[in-house]
């Protein structure tokens, strides 16, 4: 509870002298930007209760489905996503720190791990699917109800991670722009702070799906 | 969102136009909160008279038995039509897109909601969700015919256009989420000096309570229907029992989120209620902390029930007792609310005006609603009743009678203030009079009828139903007119009705502070606030004053 | 609520959406040896995790992961994220909203474990 | 409308209970808002008093209130507790939904297509779906359970009074829904006995189509309904889409028994692929017969 009342009820702003006073409200922004963070947990949070329920339900069949996975595959893919949270990290403090060009090289380094796991992803994927594993293949559709509930969430958890990764190379090649041209900045850095914000959500999520699908033996 | 406000020293209303654009383009790239409230409001009427049509036509179909004017797949879409649009377009934005955006600023003292853009974002969001759910009637298989709830495995099966109309309802959760997100930061962070969380009016917790459902909730059924969508197009069957899926799974994940909504609907319905009360009692509202509190609670526990609509789905008994028992809970906090707001009457100075009848006619409503839940939450009696038009007349007694009339209380509360123009009292009267008998004209006889055992969704019933169908089609036709004159009258206020003074009905809430209309930026001078939020105090010293 | 950040002095006029970095929010930038440090953490946690389900397959390769991974994910949220340095209604929101999911999952689970 | 089952009485005294209490407490709240409304409107009385609230009330109507939801949860949960619990030597009957018709399956293999029940002995009902959800509903005897495809639904009932009662679908499953009805006859148990054990044995093709409701689809007389009809249907030459592609057939055994059991592989032009796989309902002998028939139409 907040007791203290401002100043400002004693001075009259008139519309005029808003308009040249622009106003920032970092920790309103900060509120948005986690508000946004729990609607993509509870994104993910719908898909880990259907993983629940039909792990429970086909124990056996998760088990033997996840020995088709490719499990050095997964754990590189999650030393290359931690790695990147860390470049994210030390990309904002370079930042705040006022240096330009060393938190420009972190971030350079953060997308290319991206791309590295994407890279991993695609193989790992390509794979699979040379198989005839995936949603809507024949191979797939073939398998025990079971296996086949394994796969069809392995593909769909992994791809709407998948798609999060995306999006989020695409954040960081603008803000990368907004950096070099100066309207990110030590004094302005909260947009590639969000970015980051957003960076470890990504990372988080891949934290909880190794276990659950390539761990699962 | 500054930059468009700009115009040296502007004296004018919201409602005129400022800056470079004018008319039609002014509106649309408006970040004006209040505008973008009235543009909400506009595209909702718009989609609330279609659907009103459509639950017309449905009553036309079920006056007499057997089929007189549509097939039963017509009948079929007809009502699945009303549900989607009805809640999806119209009542889970509802009360927070138009009078939450327009009231929210106003009554913390701020000149704006946090993110001007990212609303001005959202609306357009719901109109592109729109469109694509009126693309879904004209476009590949025909209109669906699955219910507003697009069940598995029929949803599935259904050769209608489900995909098209399951993802315009995903897309319609964006904009719900980003209005959610936008009022939570706006009540943490845009409140006037003074006002604490405790200070703030009843109004903005129940939309604080709302937004956390809207962020919270929303992103389940997204993903949920996101996989119906998947389902039908690549066959991945998580909820097709074919392939080894749980039809039952979909219905928990989508009522996780369509029970909690239900809330989203009635608890900003609840808050106008808040602020109507004191205002025409002319006295501070009765245990403030416990309506807000208790919006929180119904919030949290909201969560929690949603097992009491799957008690005949083959749940477990454990789990169909212990969601039984957790449905009970959350009648407390409701009743919590039911009884402060009689005592607020109690000793008052009350002025019988529109608003308050509406808001007495929420009361009345939304009782029969919340009492006739009490039945649907008991075990053995929901075995009964499920399904059958007893949930739909209950349904209708809550959303309608709850949301919808709490959104016509709150349209005869602010129109002075939104437009700057009183509306004609007595003909408010009227309307609300018509409204209420047809209204318990056209649910009641659905109560008695779904506790003879008439089963929802019928296109044609047995005989023995008819007198209570006959009752609820003239009702519908009672109703109808009530809503034509309510809503005549107050249009024609905003071109012909008389000048509002700021402060029409002695409200004390920060809105009232304002001229009416207001301008562009809420508040010439930023309030600063030193009391609660219904203190009647001043305007009494006033009062007095002015009587001598 | 303990919303102790909210300061009248920002409620006028209305701040711009999306990303201004600046001095309300500021907080000294954390020594990079600490992240470093976390990460090494994280790295190790994963090493853990994985030769637990490789040496012991089965019970306690999945109880090791059940344990380790709400660590890892402790880490990242507390460091990583900055929770640890935000102020408490960040912290409480976060929890609210984890501990909503779980309850859902819990309550989901009173059907299908007592089927 | 009366109960005629074992539990009805008692799921009717939850009802009365929950209403008559529902009952006085709208009563209640809507003479105290009229009361209130009259007696201090502005005129009569024009100084309000601030009463910011009042601990003791908040107490007393958070207290009672729950108190009396609790009451109402127990007598749900204990009329509810009877309704699960299947008394042993109850007689089991298959119920059959589909698209939109009921079949019932007795033990001793006798089917139909109404629910003949003994008065005075306990009768558990499977639940199984061909399709998509559908729900088992007797008004008369307050029963209701869903037929979900995939779980094993049951429900039990027991018939108190002989009489004829309504069955119907109470949860939408398409086009037909309102029409899925049926009735439950109950007979004294002597008479059901006698009936039981006189129907044993297999049906003929035409009963088979009736009671797996192939004729709610498929007329014998000609007229197009949801399917094609069986009038000359053997060996005539049909437009059907294979995969996707069009392509001619002529109607043989082995299009029919296709049509049955994979209804999906060829749809017939014109038609919305709708029919439910039949192969869990009819055995080899079954489809046999039920070809015999359509090749004599």
């Amino acid at each position: 509870m907040r007791s203290e009342s401002g100043t400002l009820g004693a001075t009259a702003v008139s519309p005029a002298a808003v308009a040249h006073h622009e106003h920032r409200d970092d920790i309103g922004s900060k509120t948005g930007m986690w508000l946004f963070l729990f609607t993509e947990l509870l994104l993910f949070g719908g898909l880990f209760i259907v993983y629940a329920v039909y792990r429970h339900k086909y124990g056996t069949e998760f088990h033997e489905a996840a020995h088709e996975l490719n499990k050095v595959m997964g754990v590189t893919n999650t030393f290359v996503l931690l790695t990147s949270s860390l470049t994210m990290v030390l990309s904002v403090g370079a930042l705040q720190r006022a240096r330009v060009a060393e938190s420009l090289r972190w971030l350079g380094a953060t997308f290319g791990l991206a791309c590295c796991f994407l890279v991993i992803k695609f193989f790992e994927w390509s794979a699979k699917h040379h198989h005839g594993i995936w949603p809507g293949g024949e191979h797939l559709h073939a398998m025990p109800p079971g296996e086949g509930m394994f796969f069809n969430l392995y593909f769909m958890m992994t791809g709407l991670h998948g798609i999060h990764v995306l999006i989020g190379m695409g954040v960081m090649g603008s803000i990368a722009a907004r950096i070099r041209s100066g309207h990110v900045s030590a004094s302005r850095y909260a947009a590639l702070e969000f970015t980051g914000l957003y960076w470890h959500l990504v990372d988080l999520v891949w934290i909880f799906l190794l276990p659950l699908f390539y761990l699962t033996n | 969102m500054a930059e468009s406000k700009t115009g040296p020293a502007w004296t004018g209303n919201y409602l005129q136009d400022y800056g470079s654009r004018r008319g039609l383009m002014a509106w649309l790239t408006t970040t004006d909160h209040k505008r973008i409230g009235l543009m909400y409001a506009a595209a909702m009427f718009t989609f609330f008279a279609v659907a009103v049509l459509l639950g017309l036509l449905i009553r036309l179909e079920l006056m007499n038995p057997g089929m007189q004017y549509v097939t039963p797949r017509v009948y079929n879409s007809l009502f699945t039509l009303h549900g989607v649009i009805m809640i999806f377009l119209f009542i889970v934005p509802g009360i927070p897109a138009i009078f939450g955006n327009i009231m929210l600023p106003l009554q913390l003292g701020a000149d704006d909601v946090s993110f001007p853009k990212l609303n001005l974002a959202s609306w357009y969001v719901y109109i592109a969700g729109a469109i694509l759910a009126l693309m879904s009637l004209f476009v590949g298989g025909g209109v669906p015919d699955t219910g507003w709830t697009f069940y598995a495995p029929y949803a599935l099966r259904s050769g209608s256009n489900v995909s098209l109309a399951v993802f315009a309802a995903f897309v319609l959760g964006f904009s719900s989420i980003m209005t959610g997100m936008n009022f939570i930061t706006t009540i943490h962070r845009l409140r006037a000096p003074g006002m604490g969380f405790f200070r703030m009016p009843l109004f903005c917790w129940g939309l604080y309570a709302t937004s956390w459902i809207q962020v919270i909730a929303t992103p389940v059924v997204g993903i949920t229907l996101l996989l119906v969508i998947m389902e039908r197009s690549l066959g991945i069957g998580f909820f097709d029992p074919a392939r080894g899926g749980d039809p039952v799974l979909y219905q928990h994940l989508f009522w996780i989120y369509s029970h909690p909504v239900v809330y989203v609907m009635i608890l900003p319905a609840m808050g106008v209620i808040s602020e109507i009360l004191p205002t025409f009692a002319g006295r501070t509202v009765f245990g403030y902390k416990a309506i807000a509190l208790s919006s929180m609670a119904i919030a949290i526990v909201g969560y929690m029930v949603w097992g009491h609509h799957m008690f005949t789905v083959g749940m477990s008994d454990t789990a169909r007792r212990v969601f039984s028992i957790l449905t009970f809970l959350v009648a407390i906090p409701t009743g919590i609310k039911v009884f402060n707001w009689m005592a607020t009457l109690y000793k008052g100075s009350i002025r019988i005006e529109p608003p308050l009848l509406w808001a007495v006619g929420f009361i009345f409503l939304f009782s029969i609603g919340g009492l006739t839940g009490l039945v649907n939450g008991a075990l053995s009696t929901d075995i009964h009743v499920h399904d059958t038009a007893f949930v739909v007349g209950h349904f209708h007694y809550t959303m309608f009678g709850g949301a919808g009339v709490g959104l016509f209380a709150a349209m005869h509360y602010w129109w002075p203030k939104v437009f700057g123009r009183m509306y004609n009292r007595k003909r408010a009267i009227w309307a609300w009079g018509l409204f209420m008998v047809g209204f318990n004209l056209l649910y009641f006889p659905m109560l008695v009828m779904g506790i003879m055992g008439m089963p929802r969704r019928y296109a044609d019933y047995l005989p023995q139903f008819h007198t209570p169908h006959l009752i609820a089609t003239i009702g519908s036709w009672v109703m109808v007119s009530g809503i034509i004159v309510m809503l005549w009258n107050l249009i024609r206020a905003i071109r012909h009705g008389a000048p509002a003074p700021a402060n029409p009905w002695e409200g004390t809430t920060l809105e009232w502070q304002t001229t009416s209309p207001p301008p562009q930026l809420n508040f010439a001078v930023p309030p600063s606030v030193t009391t609660g939020p219904y203190d009647h105090t001043a305007l009494r010293a006033a009062a007095a004053k002015e009587a001598r | 609520m303990q919303d102790s950040h909210t300061t009248g002095a920002h409620a006028h006029p209305a701040p711009h959406g999306g990303g201004h970095g600046g001095d309300h929010a500021a907080h000294a930038p954390v020594a990079t040896g600490t992240f470093v440090l976390v990460w090494v953490a994280l790295l190790v946690l994963t090493l853990v995790t994985v030769a637990a389900s490789t040496w012991f397959p089965g019970k306690v390769g999945i109880g090791v992961a059940m344990v380790v991974t709400p660590i890892k994910a402790a880490l990242i949220l507390m460091w990583f994220m900055h929770l640890k340095y935000e102020a408490m209604v960040f912290r409480t929101m976060f929890l609210s909203a984890i501990g909503i999911l779980a309850l859902v999952m819990g309550l989901t689970f009173f059907d299908y474990s007592f089927l | 409308m009366t109960g005629a089952s074992s539990y009805s009485a008692m799921v009717d005294k939850t009802f009365w209970m929950i209403l008559g209490s529902s009952v006085i407490m709208l009563v209640g709240i809507t003479a105290t808002m009229i009361l209130f409304m009259v007696k201090y409107r502005r005129s009569r009385h024009p100084v309000a008093s601030d009463i910011e609230g009042s601990a003791t009330l908040e107490t007393l109507w958070t207290v009672l209130p729950t108190v009396l939801v609790m009451v109402m949860f127990y007598y749900g949960w204990a009329g509810f507790k009877v309704m699960r619990e299947t008394p042993k030597g109850a007689i089991p009957i298959t119920v059959q939904a589909r698209m939109w018709s009921w079949s019932f399956k007795y033990e001793n293999g006798k089917q139909t297509t109404d629910l003949y029940v003994p008065v005075g002995r306990p009768v558990a009902v499977n639940l199984e779906s061909a399709d998509v959800i559908h729900s088992f509903f007797v008004p008369a005897f307050r029963v209701k359970e869903d037929c979900m495809p995939g779980r094993k639904n049951h429900a039990w009932f027991q018939a108190e009074r002989e009489g004829v009662y309504d069955l119907m679908c109470a949860e939408y499953c398409g086009d037909k829904h309102s029409a899925m009805l049926a009735k439950v006859v109950a007979v004294p148990a002597d008479t059901f006995d006698v009936w039981l054990e006189r129907g044993g044995g297999r049906p003929t093709g035409e009963k088979l189509l009736k009671i797996k409701g192939c004729v709610a689809c498929h007329s014998s007389d000609g007229t197009k309904l949801v399917g094609p009809s069986y009038k000359g249907l053997f060996g005539k030459k049909e437009r059907v889409m294979t995969n996707g592609v069009e392509r001619e057939i002529t109607v043989d055994e082995e299009y029919i028994r296709r049509s049955l059991l994979q209804p999906k592989a060829d749809v017939v032009v014109g038609y919305q692929p709708q029919m439910p796989e039949m192969g869990n309902q009819l055995d080899e002998e079954d489809i046999q017969l039920i070809i015999d028939y359509i090749k004599r139409q």
